[in-house]
């Protein structure tokens, strides 16, 4: 049952995420974007992580997401803009590395002994228990809000900062206004 | 038909290696910035298949001591997502008003 | 009588100067002077406290933990051949804050933080008895001496001191690579550890022992590596000469016997007629080149090419009196050249021009300069009665023993020697004072004097009393030439 | 006496101390007293040493250590003194012509500006001369050698605003050195052969020492002498450090100085003993360098010059004795010669002061009737030169030449050697005599003869102005005439070597053959000279006597081959080197050919920074599948 949902969300998800690269309109992507990361949602699901689902439908699927649809609003980009004028060269070489870093992935995936072995081992005792209730909230509050309470902390400062950050690099400033207001822009090429 | 951690790693990696190849044929900075956000989440779900299959009888093999680890790991690093989504979106938006560009070919200061 | 406290003092005075304001600069000056003079207090508390009948091994040396993983050690202790090489370096200090006490106006508080520095990563390299401890003082001395070129040089300072970066970068980062195969192969940083260990010998020894000579070759300098000497004297503050002429390269001298030598000592004895071959080009080449300089720096910094040749000649012959020559002349070359540059400073500072061109019948008109500048002059030609000569004799003897030849063609340089020193004493001091701004040019004031006449004083004292010296070096190369014995050299 | 020895140099040391340091403050007299009471002090410890060592049985000597100077391991040079026979003979000679000089130059040197300079320098010298005589190792011996070396730089460069002074002084020292050097490889061979530097065990070691090492030390210990004592091929700077003031010329580059070569060789007599090839190439180079400056003292102009060339013809004739290893007896004309040669350069020294720094004979003539005392005197000096009969110089020379003729111990007699020195003996009458005859005699030319030379200090000074020079300078003459005149009576080879053996076989021949010569040199030169000026002008514009007088004149042209065959290569040498081999190989092509090397790769790599992310993201996809493909290439593999 558990691999029957892996392997159909599997193949969406890996169709979605497709879609999403290569969609011209970047609110098709952002759209399809949101499909995939429900897909992984429900896959978490199936990994015994109910917690993380729930987390990745609110995290990446909320907040994450309606940044994404917020900025292209803002942007709201021209069909010229949205051309992309990628030359055909670029685009074959770009397929290819991928290709090859999935190949040279799936090859080590492969050849690894532990992945390969690695599977329900018979566990007995609280071992058991410990294990079956790793993704619950409650195991996971405990465990965030004790051993790994520094890493949270700094997480929590990091993200602060990025708010400072990203508030900062979004407030207009005059300079900004006047510069934007000239019709003449600033070639990047000159710049260089 | 059992669920193993090959075939969840396979997913993961075809996921990492399509947001690999977004990454790099994308100029929408946008797109690019999800592609980001793919790669992110192939991650993820690699480390909560290791989480959920790499088990050895005293726990998670993943950090050796507790098991909600794999957990606490994708937890961070969503949060990091979050900031790096929110950064770079505010870096695109003030970019934008600059150049007026969203096109990543057009940013070609970063050179001696 | 603690190395740690030597090498703290320096350090220590560089943050009180970060508290006093910058345009404060007498007090400034002032108190980098007195943090200089307690460096060395305390050095020559070393030199008191030193036992040369103590044997073998390193005396007042501390040990603790530093990184316990690599086994990396805070390790430091001096033999007879390091102990003056300390003193020698605490003594340079306030003198070249002395020197340059009117002559730098930028940055003063910089300046002397830099110089202070500077002072604390030598004398570290010095007593460092751990490999990486000794990289890590040696990689740091080299950023205040490349700030006091860059910064307070001459017009072509920027290029200078690229160079001279450049040039000692290239050699330390292939010791660098040298010491971390060193210790793969034996496991430790710790210097006499090592010294206990069975030596690298084979390929692997010669080319670990390459490397690390390569980059002391640079430092010392030897022909043909020494190009960037000339230009980071020629461009340095006086200050900057008289460290880098007086302690700097001594460093490469150093290296050698502390680490090159005994480390590999079959491939020490293999490259030692190779070694001694570009030792006396070095001599004879760096003599040739004082006769057409024009600028009297760059003659003098030719000529320390020269005498460092000497050095490694005697190094490099391995019999005691070579290798007694070596740590001797190591520190007159200190002090003549020291004071050669000192004095160089002095006229610089009044005339503004350092072409030899410019300058004749000085004599009358600066006497106590001229008599100076003769003493000097013909400690550093070597005449006996003086230190220059010891030293010179010893490695001269010690080369013979050798070989006859190197010698003989060493000899050469001393005749040079003295054509150009004197040729150029007689271009500056002698003549008719043609010039009118050479005829109103002042003598030496107080200030110069109270810095230029202990040196003197050492020329006298060390050519008169070599012994007192010799004494205390003697056990620590008796144990140097056993170990290498031991190690099959 | 052995408590005071130390004494001897150390006098004149304090001397200079206290004359160079406080010397500008103490005013003139003052310096003059300080320094001739710190030589005279040497001087009356030298007499009493040197009693004692007279006194007691041959072989006794004085002896003062002074704990070491250097050490190194098995190697220890000490600070010792020692007072033999012959060093206490030399120790005499030193300190009492010093002395002489010393009290001439209170009267020669005054008014000058650096009068206190002279002192110090002059005291410096005493003190390095009795370093090298007194030591009693060899290192200390070149502590005093190069010492006198210096002060010979310094002095010859005294009127240092003359930049002609100062070159000459260079030269010399330059010079010196190149002897020094040999000097100094002889010292090392010495240690490697004997483990010793002290002269009694190297003596003591001589005859020990395997012969081919013997022949090296020697040979590199006579190149030193060689250097200092002014011989072929190293004799060239002695003539032009007669720039330094005169007082200067006639106790270093006269009396004492040069000689130490040969006090050199007889203070290590055995181990040339050992080296019989050496002893012949010694006597072979003294003759021909007697020969060679005597013919080249002939043509000289400067009065000066002359006394140069002739010192340093006379220093050959002590080599040519010394070859013969006749040492004792090389150290008889030493010390005659300190005699004579010091009376003639002071007397030379009158004559200058008295024509106000006039030194160019051709503008003297006819001032035997002005300075009548400073000729009688110049005279003796003049006939002891010569080896007028029972002079000082006659018995000292003839003593040479008749050992040349007969042999000396285990050496074979050199008809040779003897013949070219019977010839220079001539030549050397032939041409003290020319001198005196166009100094003294004849009619005076200083007024008439304006441009004769171009370095000349006076003008056309009246005859009736030129006056006989101050009682501080004639009493030293007196002296040293005295000497002159009487020294040969001085049994000095024999108190030097007690069991002496001279041959007795044809000594009085000798002594009539070299009487007769010198009479006829003297004879020959007061006549053409005073009789014939017209036929020696004749000779002279004739072709032969033409290139003969250009030769000599030039001295056949050995200081313009120097500086073509080996100053000049060595300034291209250098010339070369600096800008093709520093500057072009190895900082142009190698030094910023690497810098270039390095800076074309990188506007290669920097191509592949073009500033746009994407490109870097390839990079880096790059890189990672790079470090997959090979991580598992090698968990594969």
């Amino acid at each position: 049952m558990d691999a029957l949902v892996f392997l159909i969300s599997g193949v969406l998800m890996t169709a979605s995420a497709l879609l999403v690269v290569t969609r011209k309109n970047p609110v098709y992507s952002a759209i399809l974007l949101v499909v995939f990361f429900l897909l992984t949602s429900l896959n978490f699901l199936v990994l015994r992580s109910p917690f993380l689902a729930v987390i990745q439908v609110l995290v990446y699927g909320g907040a994450i997401m309606v940044l994404f649809v917020f900025v292209l609003m803002l942007l709201n980009l021209t069909e010229e803009e949205l051309d992309e004028k990628v030359e055909p060269g670029r685009k074959l070489l770009a397929g290819a590395g991928s290709v090859l870093l999935f190949v040279l992935l799936a090859w080590a995936i492969n050849s690894s002994d532990r992945i390969q072995a690695a599977g329900e081992t018979d566990l007995t005792g609280p071992v058991k228990e410990s294990v079956a209730r790793a993704g619950e909230t409650r195991e996971i509050g405990k465990a965030l809000f004790s051993e790994h309470i520094l890493p949270f902390e700094f997480t929590s400062i990091l993200i602060f900062i990025a708010i400072i950050g990203a508030i900062y690099l979004t407030k207009t400033r005059r300079a900004d206004h006047r510069r934007t207001a000239e019709p003449a822009v600033k070639q990047p090429e000159e710049s260089a | 038909m059992t669920l193993s951690l090959d075939l969840c790693l396979y997913l993961c990696a075809a996921v990492f290696s399509i947001g690999v190849y977004g990454v790099l044929s994308r100029q929408n900075i946008i797109v690019i910035l999800m592609s980001l956000e793919l790669m992110l989440n192939g991650v993820n779900l690699a480390i909560i298949s290791f989480g959920r299959y790499f088990i050895t009888p005293e726990g998670s093999a993943l950090s050796g001591t507790g098991a909600s680890s794999s957990q606490i790991f994708v937890i961070i690093v969503l949060a990091i997502a979050a900031a790096e989504a929110a950064v770079g979106l505010a870096i695109l938006l003030a970019v934008y008003r600059r150049w007026r560009s969203a096109r990543v070919s057009d940013m070609r200061l970063l050179k001696g | 009588m603690s190395i740690t406290l030597t090498l703290l003092i320096p350090v220590a005075t560089a943050l009180l100067l970060l508290c006093i304001p910058k345009d404060k600069t007498a007090e400034l000056r002032i108190t980098a002077l007195f943090g200089s003079l307690a460096t060395l207090a305390f050095s020559l508390a070393l030199l008191g406290g030193f036992d040369a009948q103590y044997g073998a091994g390193f005396q007042f040396t501390e040990k603790h933990e530093w990184v316990p993983s690599l086994q990396v050690h805070y390790h430091v202790g001096i033999d007879g051949i390091s102990l003056f090489l300390v003193v020698l370096s605490a003594l340079l200090t306030p003198i070249a804050i002395l020197c340059s006490w009117k002559s730098v106006e930028k940055r003063v508080r910089e300046f002397h933080i830099a110089l202070l520095l500077l002072t604390s990563g030598v004398i570290g390299v010095f007593v460092a008895l751990d490999l990486l401890l000794f990289y890590v003082f040696w990689e740091v001395m080299l950023i205040p001496m490349y700030l006091l070129v860059g910064i307070w040089g001459g017009t072509e300072r920027i290029r200078a001191a690229v160079k001279f970066f450049i040039y000692t970068m290239a050699g330390s980062l292939l010791m660098f690579l040298a010491i971390l195969y060193l210790y793969q192969h034996t496991g430790t940083f710790s210097v006499e550890d090592i010294y206990q260990k069975p030596p690298l010998t084979g390929t692997a020894g010669l080319l670990c022992f390459l490397a690390f000579a390569l980059s002391f070759a640079i430092k010392v300098p030897l022909f043909p590596v020494h190009t960037w000497l000339p230009d980071a004297h020629t461009e340095a503050p006086t200050a900057g000469s008289v460290i880098l002429a007086g302690v700097l390269l001594k460093l490469g001298i150093y290296g050698f016997i502390r680490f090159a030598i005994p480390f590999f000592p079959e491939a020490a004895v293999l490259a030692a007629p190779w070694i001694s071959v570009l030792a006396i080009i070095g001599i004879i080449f760096g003599a040739l080149m004082c006769f057409v300089q024009e600028d009297m720096k760059r003659l003098i910094a030719y000529s320390s090419v020269s005498h460092m040749g000497f050095v490694v000649l005697g190094l490099f012959a391995f019999n005691e009196q070579g290798v007694q020559g070596c740590v001797l002349q190591m520190v007159n070359h200190g002090i003549s050249t020291g004071a050669l540059f000192l004095l160089i400073g002095a006229i610089y500072e009044r005339r503004h021009t350092r072409r030899i061109i410019d300058f004749g019948g000085l004599a009358p008109v600066a006497p106590k300069l001229a008599i100076i500048f003769f003493i000097t002059t013909l400690s550093s030609i070597g005449l006996p009665f003086l230190n220059g000569f010891v030293g010179e004799f010893l490695i001269l003897q010690g080369a013979y023993s050798r070989n006859i030849f190197y010698a003989a063609f060493a000899g050469l340089g001393i005749i040079l020697g003295a054509i150009y020193m004197l040729t150029l004493y007689r271009r500056i001091f002698f003549g008719e004072t043609d010039r009118e701004e050479n005829a109103e040019m002042k003598d030496l004031d107080g200030r110069e004097l109270a810095f230029l006449l202990p040196l003197v004083g050492l020329m006298v004292f060390l050519g008169l009393f070599s012994p007192w010296f010799t004494a205390k070096v003697q056990p620590s190369i008796e144990v140097w030439m056993t170990l290498l014995l031991e190690r099959g050299g | 006496m052995d408590k005071w020895i130390f004494l001897i140099p150390l006098l004149p040391f304090l001397g200079f101390l206290v004359n160079g340091l406080l010397g500008r403050r103490l005013g003139d007299r003052a310096v003059a007293i300080i320094g001739c009471a710190s030589v005279a002090g040497a001087f009356a410890i030298s007499v009493a040493s040197f009693m004692q060592v007279y006194d007691a049985k041959p072989d006794t000597f004085l002896q003062q250590d002074f704990g070491a100077w250097i050490q190194a391991g098995d190697l220890s040079v000490s600070f010792g003194l020692i007072i033999d026979s012959l060093s206490g003979v030399m120790c005499l000679v030193v300190t009492g012509v010093g002395l002489l000089i010393h009290v001439y130059s209170t009267g020669y040197m005054k008014g000058d500006a650096g009068y206190y300079r002279f002192f110090a320098y002059l005291n410096l010298f005493m003190a390095s001369m009795l370093v090298l005589v007194t030591a009693d190792n060899i290192v200390l011996m070149f502590l005093g050698w190069e010492g006198v070396g210096l002060c010979s730089y310094l002095l010859i460069g005294f009127w240092y605003k003359g930049l002609a002074n100062c070159s000459a002084g260079i030269k010399a020292f330059v010079v010196n050195r190149i002897g020094d050097l040999g000097f100094l490889l002889g010292i090392f061979a010495i240690w490697a052969a004997c483990g010793s530097f002290e002269f009694s065990a190297i003596v003591a070691e001589a005859p020990n020492i395997d012969s081919s090492a013997a022949f090296w030390i020697c040979l590199l210990l006579f190149v030193g002498a060689c250097g200092k004592s002014a011989q072929i091929p190293l004799y060239v700077w002695l003539p032009d450090a007669m720039a330094g003031p005169t007082p200067v010329s006639a106790l270093i580059h006269a009396a004492t100085m040069v000689t130490s070569g040969v006090y050199l060789l007889a203070r290590l007599g055995p181990l040339f003993d050992a080296a019989p090839g050496v002893l012949t190439i010694v006597a072979t180079i003294g003759a021909l360098t007697a020969l060679l400056a005597a013919l080249i003292a002939f043509s000289q102009n400067d009065i000066k010059k002359v006394l140069a060339y002739s010192t340093v013809s006379q220093l050959g004739y002590m080599f040519l004795a010394a070859g013969m290893g006749a040492y004792s007896v090389a150290i008889f004309h030493v010390v005659t010669h300190a005699f004579f040669k010091a009376l003639l350069f002071l007397g030379a020294g009158a004559v200058i002061h008295s024509l106000h720094h006039e030194q160019d004979m051709r503008r003297m003539g006819g001032l035997r009737r002005r300075l009548p005392w400073t000729f009688a005197l110049y005279l003796i000096g003049g006939l002891a030169l010569s080896g007028f009969p029972l002079t000082a110089g006659f018995f000292s020379k003839d003593e040479i030449l008749h050992i040349a003729h007969s042999g000396f111990g285990n050496i074979e007699p050199r008809s040779v050697l003897w013949s070219i020195g019977l010839l220079t003996a001539l030549l050397t009458a032939f041409y003290t005599f020319r001198q005196i005859a166009l100094v003294f005699f004849g009619s005076y030319r200083g007024a008439s003869e304006p441009q004769a030379s171009e370095e000349s200090a006076a003008h056309g000074l009246e005859l009736d102005k030129v006056k006989e020079s101050p009682l501080s300078m004639r009493i030293p003459l007196i002296v040293l005439a005295a000497l002159s005149l009487t020294g040969g009576f001085l049994a000095i080879p024999h108190f030097l070597q007690p069991g002496i053996e001279i041959p007795e076989d044809g000594k009085i021949s000798g002594l009539i053959i070299g009487g007769i010569v010198s009479i006829a040199g003297i004879a020959a030169a007061l006549t053409i000279y005073l009789r014939f000026p017209q036929a020696l002008k004749g000779f002279l514009s004739s072709a032969p006597g033409k290139l003969a007088h250009r030769l000599s004149s030039r001295k056949f042209y050995v200081d313009e081959i120097y500086q073509k065959l080996i100053i000049r290569p060595i300034a291209i040498i250098a010339e070369i080197c600096f800008y093709v081999v520093d500057r072009l190989i190895i900082d142009i092509i190698l030094v910023h050919g690497s810098s270039f090397g390095a800076s074309a790769l990188g506007h290669l790599l920097r191509r592949l920074q073009d500033g746009r992310t994407p490109t870097y993201a390839a990079w880096f996809l790059a890189g990672a599948i790079l470090v997959l493909a090979v991580t598992l290439w090698a968990a594969g593999g």
